[in-house]
């Protein structure tokens, strides 16, 4: 298996374990990156998904030939629209978001402290200029995951014992999932719930460079 | 149809002054005025504050005025992957505002509803949060957010009715109906105008009173794209 | 002619002369009471009817057999919509009002001063439980028409050197229009610009407990 | 149709406890939920906060719950007109706060929306404002307002759909989207649920995320007036 299936599959593997965390009926949105690829692995669950820029009831990409480019996703992706789909503008969007009707917002992260603050805006020392909705879904929905390969590209350890990158905000993330795991944190403490197939709790703590409480 | 509010493209010009903040519909082109953008990349108006989620692609929308040196500052929510904005900041021309996407959504709908201020939990604890009064409310802090007004507004519908009611396609509305309530001057680039009492009350998204001008725009959507048209 | 046909008239001459101040295409909000009329001493003139309950269009009310009790302008009573109108709901309605989008507001008022500041919404000495959208509307709106008779049944002054009834805000008033008289308000100064047939300064004078400028 | 959503009229009162703040739509009785505060009259529900524009009239609407002593304190723009509220008040056995309309519209909004409070111009300078912090922004006094939550929300409208997305009969929304965003739990009553995929995106005023529970109504339209079937 050469890298980029790894990778692939490590992918693939994160939002599988994500889609597990979701509940029938809900409201989610779903962030770039990992996340887009959990409807595969919905399977008979039925779940809303919420654009920001303005969708509730967000479906699959358009057939070829079908693309309308005034429907889009929050990625600015071509959508369709599922039956019993709303349709609503920029700052009603937000609102469901600030005001906490969006149940669940499956994100990425570029860091995790060990009481889940999260950083998943901005690298230090890098250009500062983009933020979109990121702080307001980690400041408003009901529920956060965090999904993120465990450590980076080049082996640093992403979840850590404070934040070295900016924060998103005061609001902690309620479950993170990474190739190798999954945590929950509850009251500023960090706790090891599952295992990947494989992978034991001392391969955890070496690419972990965070204290939690393994409670498998 | 026509409306009393329909105004020809060459005169958008009159009403944008040097140093003016226009708000700018769109989220990427969807629901951004791009043929009103093209008139005003026509003239030497400069040292705009656009107001806008992003600043269009290179040489499309907001990225025909960027190239042109005519915007002073951006505000927004995300400009990363848009290479001109990022290297015209970096070049020290270009000054940029970043606000959360929500919190730019709410402060321009404020600016429209009489609102000068409000406070928000997105980004509290944050750089984007840095300089700005923070507040507790029931033991959670807040950030207080001014609204964002605009001395102009330039938006896109899909059809207006005589009087200027819009309605929108699909997501097109995202800031749309926000801007046009916080702009003092709102010119709105429509495909159509239809008789007035075609568009039923309930489907109307953004009303009249809220609208000054109508322009059509020269663009339609073809191969799931938005085209110029040559005619 | 019985007091109470004089009462009439005098509303009714005060409808037709603040019917006269309107522009053309104007949005306009019209309080209880006098402002009412106005409608029929618009003649040609075109102008949009905000009710703030939702409604930017509001026309007449409808024939009988035709009522709608969901369709109700702000003073609860049956009303038609006209072509172009526009339906929303209480939140934007006042965003309307409150940002500015409303040009005019005809409304009623107990007692003004000589700076054009009102009292409309409470009499001293009774129960204060109403107001309404009445300190919106004087907050909001582009501006502001009072009409009023000139004095209270009684023969009591209502334009006052300075209000004793509870005030409806900072905002002041732009014109006033009684049956006797005309007055604007400009920089806390208040003009006498018209008074009505057969009237003469000097009854204004001994009329308004206030001090203005003739300026006719 | 059906909807997972939809609860018997005998279900209502589990989902409200004494001492509730209940955010109750209408204007006038357009818009007001009258099955459901029907229902709550015929419980020993007590100690109520009433937040809606005004108490219904005597024996139609809230007015059954004021006469039933159910309500502790109303929170609304508009009472002069409703005798029952006004001897209650001056029996000492009603509170009653009041809200310029605008002020309770927008406050209710911003507790839906995630906005604890506001800076408003309403209010500035009168007895409305007395107790409440003021602050300047360039140079003119705006009053802070708190948003308006509710433990429960009941509200009306025309049609649902099984999800739960809502519109409504002309000027029946009135405070209706907004108390749906604000309640913790959500109870509308409707005349009808329609399959889903019926209403059309665009035109969903209320949408479904804002919906806990649907309740059919009991009344129905005639002779220009609201009339309970008897059947």
């Amino acid at each position: 298996m050469n890298v980029q299936n790894n990778v692939k599959t490590m992918r693939q593997d994160i939002a599988k374990r994500a889609a597990d965390e979701l509940g029938e009926g809900e409201v989610i949105n779903l962030g770039v990156g990992i996340p887009t690829l959990i409807p595969e692995y919905l399977g008979d669950k039925h779940v809303f998904l919420h654009s920001e820029n303005g969708l509730l009831g967000t479906g699959p990409a358009p057939e070829a030939g079908q693309i309308n480019p005034d429907l889009i996703n929050a990625s600015k992706q071509p959508v369709t629209e599922l039956p019993g789909s709303a349709i609503f503008d920029s700052a009603l969007s937000f609102a469901m978001i600030r005001g906490g009707h969006v149940d669940t917002a499956v994100i990425g992260a570029l860091q995790v402290d060990q009481t889940g603050e999260l950083a998943n805006w901005a690298v230090p020392g890098k250009d500062i200029l983009g933020v979109g909705g990121a702080m307001d879904l980690v400041a408003g929905v009901q529920k956060v995951i965090l999904t993120m390969t465990h450590t980076s590209k080049s082996g640093e350890a992403k979840i850590v014992e404070s934040l070295t990158y900016p924060s998103s905000g005061y609001r902690k993330a309620d479950v993170l999932i990474t190739e190798k795991a999954v945590f929950t944190f509850k009251n500023n403490q960090m706790y090891l719930v599952e295992v990947a197939d494989g992978v034991t709790v001392e391969d955890i703590e070496e690419t972990t460079a965070a204290s939690f409480v393994v409670a498998l | 149809m026509t409306s009393k509010k329909e105004i020809s493209l060459t005169d958008i010009s009159k009403y944008i002054k040097d140093g003016d903040q226009v708000l700018v519909g769109g989220f990427g082109l969807s629901g951004c005025p791009l043929t009103i953008v093209d008139e005003i990349a026509k003239t030497d108006v400069k040292d705009l504050t656009i107001v806008s989620n992003n600043l269009g692609e290179p040489q499309k929308g907001l990225g025909k005025l960027l190239v042109n040196g005519q915007i002073k500052k951006a505000i927004g929510s995300y400009f990363t992957t848009h290479r001109g904005a990022v290297n015209a900041w970096n070049e020290g021309w270009l000054e940029i505002e970043l606000l959360p996407q929500g919190t730019m959504a709410e402060g321009i709908r404020a600016a429209g509803a009489g609102i000068p201020a409000f406070y928000t939990p997105t980004g509290a604890g944050t750089k984007l949060s840095e300089n700005k009064e923070v507040r507790e409310f029931d033991g959670k802090e807040y950030v207080l957010e001014k609204s964002i007004p605009g001395d102009v507004a330039l938006i896109r519908a899909h059809k207006a009715d005589e009087y200027g009611n819009l309605v929108y396609r699909k997501t097109q509305e995202n800031f749309n109906t926000a801007m046009a309530m916080a702009g003092k001057i709102v010119i709105a680039e429509v495909d159509e105008i239809v008789p007035t009492g075609e568009l039923k009350p309930e489907e109307i998204k953004t009303q009249h009173l809220f609208v000054d001008y109508l322009v059509k725009t020269r663009y339609e959507v073809e191969g799931g794209t938005f085209v110029e048209r040559t005619k």
